[in-house]
C-alpha cells in the first residue's frame, strides 16, 4: 500500500523510553536513595512541598528516576499521591509548638530568644568549593566528626519547643489586629474543585504547594509595583512540627512524626479606621510550607495578603495567582502544545483557506 | 503516660524497644491483623497566624497497621513506609487498651526512654544556641 | 473485590440515568445492609463516601448507621444532604415531605443538588407514565408502583430547569430506574 | 374658565434665612375667550401669577380653578407634575421674553416639535409650523438655523409662535413683546386676536399699555406693590 | 383621560452596604451623611421610590455619593437592592417584584426591557471589538439571531447617532469620548428597550460634545417615545433633558417635581444651595 | 516498593468523579466541577478523559483510544497503555468492538451505538472564555443563561471575514440551556454528538470540570438564521487510499512530487475499509 497513516507511536514510545533509560546510566554510575535522601536536602524540601507529600524516601526516589528533575520528581509524587487512600487528618497542628532549629527576624533585633541563625545560606559566600570534587568518605566522616565534638554548653537557655513569637509583641501594643481562634474546617483543594472567590483555606493551600518559581516570580512582581503589599519580615522560623492524630472513637492523640517546616510573618502596614478615624495598623501576611523554603514562604506571605486585599492588578487578583501557580497545572499545559494538533490546524486552514478564497472573489 | 508521648518515645527513640514489646504480646497472645500494615495519606491541618484560621498545608506518608489483642483494637501508624514499626506500634497500642500485665512493666522502659530523648533534644538545643546573635550593647 | 462489585453498580446507575425509564439490572451487595433492599446498599457504596452527606428518611438510625460504617459518609438533615434515600417502608407523607425539603442547587452550582435514592416495590408493573427528554429516543414510558402524586411532586419540585432533584429507583428484584431532572414525566391514565 | 382664589406665594430662603412675599391674597376670575391683562409696578408680582397657574411656583396657600378640556374643573395648585405636564402639552401655553432651547434644533423644528408631541402627523406639523413662521415673518434664511444666534426680536417672535402654533386653551403671556419692534408688535398682536377669535383664553402681562387697548376685555391691577418683607 | 399607570415603579428601594447597628438601623440614627460611624455601613439609597411614565425623561440629580448612581445600577442589576420592590409594566404586566426575580429573569428584563448608558464606556462597550458588534450585541442578548436584520438594525442606528457607516466595524477604542458614548446609545436603544438608564453620560465631556449628545437623547426621546431615566450632577443637564427631577442628598430623595419648578422654586435647602449655584 | 489500585485511582477519588458524571449526565453540558487528581500523564495531555476512563472502567471493558484520528499516535498508545498496566483490560482499535471510546479531538467515523461511551478530552471547557477570562464571572453568565457573548464572537467573525472562522471546539447549545465547548473535535465532528446514540462524557483534566451529553440530546452548533452553520467542506477532495469523500481528512504532501493529497484522518475506520475491500 502506498499510504502514509498517522501510526506507528508504539514502537517509537518504546524506543524513547528506553533512550530515556538508557540517559540514566549510561555512564555506568549511579547513586543510591539513602545517598540523595542524605546528601540533596534542598532538592528533598522543595520537592514534598511541590508535590505536596511529605515523605523523604519517595521524594529521593523522585529524584533518582527523574535524573534530578524537579519538575519531573514533583509530578510523579503528586501522581502517586492520587493511588494512596486519605486515612487521617491531623489534630490542628501550631507551629507555635514547633522545635525551632532557626528563627530570625528582620523587624526588631533583640527578640526574646534572640536571632537564632540555625542553619543557613545566608551568610555564605557562594564560591564553588571545588574540594568537593575529590572529596572522599573519610573526609565525610572528619567533618562529621569535627562537628560534633565542637564544645556545646551544658544547658540550653532558650525554649526552642515553645519560642514566643515576635508578632505577639506588636499585637499586646494593638498594632496588629488580634482575630478570634477561627476553627471552620478548612477546604480542601485536593477534594473539592476551586470556586471563586475562594476561601483563605483554599488560597493558603494553594500558596503552599505552588511552584518555587512561580511563587516566588509573582511574589516578587508584587513587591516591584505589581501589588501593593510591602512587607517587612516579622519572623521566619524553620523547625521541626510534632503531627498527632485523633482515632475515632479514642479521645487521646497519637503522636505519628514531626515534619521540618518553614513559617513567616510578614507586617504590612494597613489603614484601618477606628472609630472613624485612621489609624495605621500592621496587616500579617502568612506564608508556610514544607521543608526548609524560606524564600518560598516569605513570597507567599506576600501573595496572602495581596490575596486578602482584593485590587485591580494581577497579583491581588485571586484567579490570576491561584490558577497559574500549580507546576502540574503550567508545565502541563506547555508541555501539551507539543502534541499534535493536526485536525484542530486542518479545521482552521481549511477555515482559512474558505475565507481567503472568498475575499479574493469580492475584490 | 499518655499515648502521645508513649507513640512519640518508640517512634522519635524507641524502634528497636517497640520491636521488642511487640514481639513480647506477640509471644503469649493470639494477634489478629485486622488491616496489614498498609500506605496512605494524613493531612495536616494547620493553624496560621495572621487571621488565627485552619488550612492544610499537604499530606505526609504513614502506614498504619489494626490489630487485635482480646477484645481490643490497637492501631499503629507511623510516618514513612515502616511496615514492621507500624504493626509493632498497633500491638503495644492494643496491649495498652486491653490493660495487659506486660504495659506495667514498660512504663519504666519508657520512662528511660523519655529521659534519653531529652538528653538527645538537649544536645541539639545546645548546638543550636550557638547560633544565636549576641548583641551587646556599646557603653559610650 | 468490592471494587469490581460498585464499578458494575455504577455502570449500571449511570446507564440508568443517561437512557430515562431503560431497566438495569444491579447485583446483590456483598455486605448485608438490610434493612435496605441489598441493591439499594450496593448503590451507595458506589456513590457514598465521606466527603459527601446522605439522609436515610424513616429510620431507626439501623441504616444511617449501617451506611456510615461501610462508606465513611455522614448523616444530616434532609435540607442540606446529598443523598437522600427513601426506604421502601417510607410512607407517602414522609416521602412528599423530604422531597419538599430537597436541596435544588442553585443556577451558579445545580449540580449541589440532592440525588434521590428511592426503594419501590416494582419498577415492571403498576402506574404507567410518559417520558420525554434527553436519553429518550422519541418517548419511553415506565411502569412502577410509585404513586402519581409524588412524582406530581417532582415536576413541581424541578420546575426551574436546571434546578431540581435526579432520582435513581430501586426495585425489589435490584432493578434500576433513572430519572434525571430534565426527564418530562406525565402519567397515563 | 380660571378662577384665582387668595392666591398668597412667598420664597424662603433658607442660606440667607429669609422670607419674600411676592404675592398676597390674590383673587379674579377670566372667563372663557377672554383676555385678562396684568398691570402693575415692577416687583408687584405679576410674574409670580402666570408662574403659579403654569406649575413652576408653588403657591403657598390659595386656589387656582381651572376648567380643563381633559380633566373638568382642577386646582392647579395641588395639581401633581404628570396633570401639569399633561396640561402644558395639551392645553396651557406659555410665552416669556426668553427663549430656551436645545442647542442643535432648528427654528422650524422647534415649532414642528411643539406641535409633535401632541400627536399630530409630520406632515400637518410641518404645513403649520411653516404657515406660523410665515406670519411671523421669521426669515426663511433662519428656519433651518439654531435659534441661539437669532437676534432678541428673532428669537421672541420663534417663541410665540412655538405656542401658538399649537391653538392652546390657555395662553399665557408674560411680557412677550418688550423688545419687539412695532411690525413684530402688530404681528403678535394680530395673531392673538386670532387665536381669541378662535376661543383662547388668555391672560397677560405687558409692559406697553397701548399694546393691550382694545386686546383686554378686563385689566387687573396688582393695587399695591407688596412690599418684600423680611423675617428672620 | 384615563388614568396613567407608571411603566416602572420603584417602592421603598434601599441599599446598604454593611450589616447595620443598634446605632444605624433605628428610625432616627445618627449618620455622617449616609455612613455610620459606629459600624461603617454605609446607606447608599434608603427608602427610594420611584414612577416612571411612557415616554418621559425623568431626571436624578445630586453630587457625588447621593447614591443615584446606586440607584441606577440597583435598576439594571449590577447591584442587588437590599430592600425595595420593583414592578415593570412590561414584565408579566407590572405583577412581579423584579428584584426577587431569579438570575435568569432578571437577565431577561435587563436585556430585552432595559438599557443602560454608563458615565464609562469602559463599562458598556467591548473596547476591542467592532462598533457594530457592540450595538448588536444587545440585540443578540435580546434573542435576535440574524446577521442581516442586525446589521441593519445598527447601520440605522450608527446613522442616527451620527457615526459615519464607514467606520462601523471600527472598535470604539479608536474613537472620541463623545463618540464612544453615541456607540453606547446606539447599542441600549437597538434592542428597543422601553427603558433607557443613562448615568452621567455627558460627564467628562467636552462642552461643544455634550450638547451634541444632549441633543441626540432629546430627539431619541420624542421619536422613539422611549421613558428614560437621567442621572446628572449637573443642572445644566437635567434642565435640558429632564420633564420631572428628583433631587437626591445622603441617599434620600429630598424634594421632585417639574423640572422648570424645581430650577426657579426650589424648597429644600440643598436644591436652593444646587440652584443658586448654577445661575 | 507499592502495588498500584485497579485502574490506578484509589476508590475515592474514582466515586467522586463518578457523582460528578453522574451530575453532568443529569445537567447536559453543563460544567461540574470536580478536584480532579494529579495522574502519570501530563496535564493537558488527556488527564481529564483519563480520568473519567479509569473512573468508570471494568474488568469486562474494551477500551479504545484515539488521538488526532490515529489509535496508533504516540498519544494514544501511551493512554492505552496505562490503562491496560493499571486494569490489565482488553484494548482495540476497531471502533465497533469498543466499550469505552477515549478520543483527543475526533469523534469516530463508524456510528456510536447506545451501548458505546465516548469519552472527550478537554483542554479549555469554557465556551466564554474569550468573552470573559474571569472564572467566577463566567460561572454567573451561565447562571443566567447570558450567551450573548458567544454569539458576539461568532457575528464579529462575520463583520470582519463575511463568515465565522472557529475552526475546531465550535461552541454548541445543549438542550437549548446551556452553550458548551464540544472539545476541539473539528466542526465535521459537531452533528455526530447532536440526538447521538451513545453517552458522550467531557473531561477537562488542568480546569478540573466534567461535562456530559447524554444520548438522544439535542445539540446545535450556534449560529445565526442566515448564517448557518458549516461543517468543514472538502470539496473535491477524496480520500487517496479509499477515495471517500464523506469522510474528515487529513493534508499531506507528496515529498518527491511536492503533490497535495488527502487521506482518512480517521485511521482505523480506512484500514477497516480497505480491509473490507480487499476481502470483496
Amino acid at each position: 500500500m502506498g499510504y502514509v497513516a498517522v501510526t506507528g507511536g508504539k514502537e517509537a514510545i518504546e524506543a524513547s523510553l528506553q533512550h530515556l533509560s538508557y540517559e540514566r546510566v549510561k555512564h555506568g554510575k549511579w547513586i543510591d536513595v539513602e545517598t540523595i535522601k542524605a546528601t540533596m536536602r534542598g532538592f528533598l524540601d522543595q520537592v514534598m512541598s511541590e508535590s505536596s507529600l511529605y515523605s523523604e524516601n519517595l521524594a529521593a526516589l523522585a529524584m533518582k528516576q527523574s535524573e534530578g528533575n524537579v519538575e519531573e520528581a514533583v509530578f510523579l509524587l503528586r501522581a502517586h499521591r492520587s493511588t494512596l487512600p486519605r486515612l487521617y487528618y491531623s489534630t490542628v497542628t501550631d507551629p507555635r509548638d514547633m522545635f525551632v532549629h532557626r528563627r530570625i527576624s528582620a523587624s526588631f533585633k533583640d527578640i526574646p530568644g534572640g536571632q537564632i541563625l540555625g542553619t543557613s545560606h545566608d551568610y555564605l559566600h557562594r564560591l564553588l568549593d571545588f574540594s568537593l570534587v575529590d572529596e572522599t568518605e573519610e573526609e565525610v566522616l572528619q567533618k562529621k566528626a569535627d562537628f560534633e565534638e565542637v564544645e556545646v554548653p551544658e544547658e540550653s537557655s532558650i525554649p526552642l519547643e515553645k519560642l514566643p513569637k515576635v508578632m505577639d509583641y506588636l499585637r499586646a501594643e494593638g498594632l496588629i489586629n488580634e482575630f478570634p481562634v477561627n476553627d471552620e474546617e478548612p477546604d480542601d483543594v485536593t477534594k473539592l474543585s476551586l470556586t471563586f472567590p475562594s476561601s483563605r483555606s483554599e488560597r493558603l493551600q494553594i500558596l503552599t504547594r505552588g511552584q518555587t518559581g512561580g511563587v516566588v516570580s509573582l511574589g516578587y512582581a508584587g513587591l516591584r509595583g505589581y501589588g501593593s503589599s510591602h512587607p517587612n519580615v516579622g519572623e521566619v522560623r524553620v523547625g521541626l512540627q510534632p503531627i498527632h492524630v485523633q482515632l475515632d472513637g479514642d479521645d487521646e492523640e497519637y503522636y505519628i512524626g514531626s515534619i521540618k517546616l518553614t513559617e513567616v510573618e510578614s507586617f504590612i502596614p494597613a489603614n484601618v479606621s477606628e472609630n472613624g478615624k485612621e489609624v495605621l495598623e500592621f496587616d500579617i501576611g502568612y506564608g508556610a510550607c514544607f521543608g526548609q523554603n524560606e524564600t518560598k514562604a516569605i513570597a507567599m506571605s506576600i501573595l496572602d495578603h495581596a490575596l486578602e486585599n482584593p485590587e485591580n492588578t494581577p497579583i491581588h487578583d485571586e484567579e490570576f495567582v491561584l490558577l497559574h501557580v500549580d507546576t502540574i497545572e503550567s508545565t502541563g499545559f506547555i508541555s501539551h502544545l507539543k502534541l499534535p494538533h493536526y485536525v484542530t490546524f486542518q479545521s482552521k486552514l481549511e477555515q482559512m483557506r474558505k475565507i481567503k478564497k472568498e475575499s479574493e472573489a469580492r475584490k | 503516660m499518655n499515648r502521645a508521648l508513649r507513640t512519640k518515645l518508640l517512634i522519635e527513640i524507641g524502634h528497636k524497644e517497640a520491636l521488642v514489646m511487640a514481639n513480647e504480646i506477640v509471644e503469649r497472645y493470639e494477634v489478629q491483623e485486622i488491616q496489614p500494615p498498609r500506605q496512605g495519606l494524613t493531612m495536616i491541618k494547620l493553624r496560621e497566624s495572621a487571621k488565627n484560621s485552619l488550612f492544610y498545608i499537604g499530606e505526609v506518608l504513614i502506614t498504619e497497621t489494626k490489630v487485635k489483642v482480646g477484645n481490643s483494637f490497637g492501631t499503629g501508624i507511623v510516618m514513612e513506609e515502616n511496615e514492621n514499626l507500624s504493626r509493632a506500634l498497633a500491638i503495644i497500642d492494643a496491649a495498652y487498651k486491653e490493660n495487659l500485665p506486660e504495659t506495667v512493666a514498660w512504663l519504666q522502659l519508657l520512662k528511660d526512654l523519655e529521659q534519653k530523648l531529652q538528653y538527645e533534644m538537649e544536645k541539639v538545643k545546645c548546638s543550636i544556641e550557638r547560633t544565636k546573635v549576641h548583641f551587646d550593647t556599646m557603653k559610650i | 473485590m468490592i471494587f469490581h462489585s460498585t464499578q458494575l453498580a455504577f455502570r449500571e446507575v449511570l446507564e440508568a440515568l443517561s437512557f430515562p425509564g431503560k431497566i438495569n439490572l444491579v447485583d446483590e451487595c456483598p455486605y448485608d445492609m438490610s434493612p435496605l433492599i441489598s441493591q439499594t446498599g450496593l448503590v451507595c457504596m458506589t456513590l457514598l463516601d465521606s466527603e459527601v452527606t446522605f439522609h436515610v428518611s424513616d429510620d431507626n438510625n439501623e441504616i444511617t448507621k449501617t451506611l456510615h460504617a461501610y462508606t465513611g459518609s455522614h448523616t444530616i438533615e434532609a435540607s442540606k444532604a446529598d443523598f437522600i434515600i427513601l426506604p421502601l417502608s417510607s410512607s407517602m407523607g414522609v416521602i412528599l415531605n423530604k422531597l419538599e425539603q430537597a436541596n435544588i442547587g442553585d443556577l451558579v452550582r445545580p449540580h449541589k443538588s440532592a440525588t434521590i435514592i428511592f426503594e419501590v416495590e416494582s419498577l415492571q408493573s403498576g402506574f404507567k407514565y410518559d417520558l420525554k427528554g434527553p436519553g429518550i429516543k422519541g418517548t419511553n414510558f415506565l411502569k412502577c408502583t410509585v404513586q402519581p402524586e409524588i412524582l406530581k411532586k417532582r415536576n413541581e419540585i424541578n420546575k426551574e430547569y436546571p434546578l431540581g432533584i435526579d432520582m435513581i429507583f430501586i426495585d425489589l428484584q435490584g432493578n434500576v430506574v433513572g430519572l434525571p431532572r430534565t426527564t418530562q414525566l406525565t402519567e397515563v391514565i | 374658565m380660571i378662577q384665582v382664589e387668595n392666591l398668597q406665594k412667598e420664597f424662603k430662603i433658607h442660606h440667607i434665612n429669609k422670607t419674600l412675599h411676592a404675592i398676597n391674597d390674590i383673587s379674579f376670575t377670566v372667563e372663557k375667550g377672554n383676555f385678562l391683562g396684568i398691570v402693575g409696578k415692577s416687583g408687584s408680582g405679576k410674574s409670580t401669577i402666570l408662574k403659579s397657574i403654569y406649575g413652576t411656583y408653588k403657591p403657598q396657600s390659595g386656589a387656582i380653578y381651572y376648567n380643563s378640556e381633559s380633566f373638568g374643573k382642577i386646582n392647579l395648585v395641588c395639581a401633581s407634575p404628570r396633570e401639569i405636564l399633561y396640561l402644558r402639552k395639551y392645553e396651557i401655553g406659555y410665552v416669556s421674553q426668553f427663549l430656551s432651547v436645545m442647542p442643535r434644533t432648528t427654528a422650524l423644528e422647534l415649532v414642528e416639535q411643539s406641535l409633535l408631541e401632541t400627536g399630530v402627523s409630520f406632515e400637518e406639523a410641518h404645513e403649520e409650523a411653516v404657515s406660523t413662521l410665515k406670519h411671523f415673518d421669521l426669515d426663511e434664511s433662519l428656519w433651518n438655523n439654531y435659534p441661539n444666534y437669532f437676534s432678541g426680536g428673532e428669537k421672541l417672535r420663534l417663541n410665540i409662535a412655538r405656542a401658538v402654533v399649537k391653538k392652546p386653551r390657555l395662553l399665557l403671556l408674560d411680557e412677550p413683546t418688550a423688545s419687539l419692534d412695532n411690525t413684530s408688535k402688530v404681528k403678535v398682536r394680530e395673531s392673538i386676536e386670532k387665536l381669541k377669535n378662535q376661543g383662547t383664553t388668555l391672560i397677560g402681562i405687558f409692559h406697553d399699555l397701548e399694546f393691550m387697548e382694545g386686546l383686554c376685555d378686563e385689566v387687573f391691577t396688582m393695587q399695591k406693590v407688596v412690599v418684600n418683607s423680611i423675617e428672620t | 383621560m384615563h388614568v396613567e399607570q407608571p411603566i416602572l415603579q420603584i417602592r421603598n428601594l434601599s441599599k446598604q452596604y454593611g450589616e447595620g447597628c443598634t446605632n444605624c438601623l433605628q428610625p432616627n440614627a445618627k449618620l455622617e451623611k449616609n455612613f455610620c460611624p459606629v459600624c461603617k455601613t454605609v446607606f447608599a439609597c434608603k427608602d427610594v421610590s420611584i414612577d416612571l411614565y411612557r415616554g418621559e425623561i425623568l431626571g436624578i440629580v445630586g453630587e457625588s455619593g447621593s447614591g443615584k448612581s446606586t440607584l441606577m445600577k440597583s435598576l439594571y442589576f449590577d447591584e442587588e437592592v437590599t430592600t425595595g420592590e420593583g414592578y415593570l409594566e412590561d414584565f408579566n404586566n407590572g405583577s412581579l417584584n423584579i428584584f426577587t426575580q431569579s438570575g435568569q429573569q432578571k437577565r431577561y428584563i435587563r436585556n430585552s426591557l432595559l438599557g443602560m448608558v454608563y458615565q464609562n464606556p469602559m463599562l458598556g462597550l467591548k473596547m476591542s471589538f467592532s462598533s457594530i458588534s457592540n450595538i448588536a450585541e444587545k440585540q443578540i442578548a435580546a434573542g435576535n439571531r440574524h446577521v442581516g436584520h442586525m446589521v441593519s438594525r445598527s447601520n440605522e442606528l450608527l446613522d442616527q447617532v451620527n457615526i459615519p457607516l464607514k467606520r462601523s466595524k471600527e472598535p470604539p477604542k479608536n474613537f472620541s469620548g463623545g463618540m464612544q458614548q453615541r456607540v453606547q446609545i446606539a447599542k441600549a436603544l437597538s434592542s428597543n428597550p422601553p427603558i433607557l438608564l443613562l448615568d452621567e453620560v455627558t460627564t467628562g465631556l467636552d462642552l461643544s460634545v455634550q450638547a451634541s449628545v444632549l441633543d441626540l437623547i432629546k430627539t431619541i426621546q420624542r421619536e422613539l417615545q422611549i421613558s428614560m431615566i437621567v442621572v446628572s450632577h449637573d443642572l445644566a443637564v437635567i434642565r435640558m433633558l429632564a420633564d420631572r427631577t428628583i433631587v437626591m442628598l445622603n441617599g434620600q430623595i429630598i424634594e421632585q417635581g417639574l423640572t422648570d419648578q424645581i430650577l426657579e422654586d426650589p424648597q429644600h435647602a440643598y436644591t436652593q444651595q444646587l440652584v443658586y449655584s448654577l445661575l | 516498593m507499592s502495588k498500584f489500585p485497579f485502574a490506578f485511582l484509589d476508590e475515592q477519588s474514582k466515586k467522586e468523579i463518578r457523582r460528578a458524571v453522574l451530575k453532568g449526565v443529569a445537567i447536559p453540558g453543563y460544567q461540574v466541577p470536580f478536584a480532579s487528581r494529579e495522574i502519570p500523564i501530563g496535564r493537558g495531555w488527556g488527564t481529564g478523559g483519563l480520568q473519567i476512563t479509569l473512573a468508570l472502567v471494568g474488568q469486562n471493558d474494551v477500551l479504545k483510544v484515539i488521538d488526532q484520528g490515529s489509535d496508533e499516535s504516540v498519544n494514544a498508545e501511551n493512554i492505552k497503555k496505562l490503562v491496560q498496566k493499571t486494569t490489565g483490560i482488553e484494548t482495540t482499535i476497531h471502533t465497533s468492538e469498543a466499550t469505552l471510546i477515549q478520543s483527543r479531538h475526533r469523534i469516530p467515523e463508524v456510528p456510536l451505538r447506545s451501548d458505546q461511551i465516548m469519552i472527550l478530552q478537554v483542554p479549555e471547557p469554557e465556551p466564554l472564555r474569550h468573552v470573559e477570562r474571569s472564572e467566577f464571572k463566567t460561572k454567573q453568565m451561565h447562571a443566567e443563561k447570558e450567551y450573548s457573548g458567544a454569539y458576539l464572537l461568532l457575528f464579529e467573525q462575520i463583520m470582519r471575514y463575511g463568515q465565522t472562522s472557529e475552526g475546531a471546539d465550535y461552541p454548541v447549545y445543549v438542550h437549548n440551556r446551556y452553550v458548551m465547548n464540544p472539545s476541539p473535535i473539528p466542526r465535521f465532528d459537531n452533528p455526530k454528538i447532536h440526538q447521538s446514540d451513545a453517552l458522550v462524557l467531557f473531561g477537562a483534566g488542568r480546569e478540573k470540570k466534567i461535562y456530559a451529553v447524554p444520548p438522544y440530546t439535542n445539540v446545535e452548533s450556534l449560529a445565526f438564521d442566515d448564517y448557518p452553520f458549516e461543517v468543514e467542506a472538502f470539496e473535491g477532495k477524496a480520500c487517496k487510499a479509499t477515495g471517500l469523500t464523506n469522510v474528515f481528512l487529513d493534508e499531506f504532501t507528496d515529498e518527491e512530487t511536492g503533490e497535495t493529497y488527502y487521506l482518512c484522518n480517521d485511521t482505523s475506520y480506512m484500514q477497516e475499509y480497505l480491509e473490507q475491500k480487499r476481502g470483496i
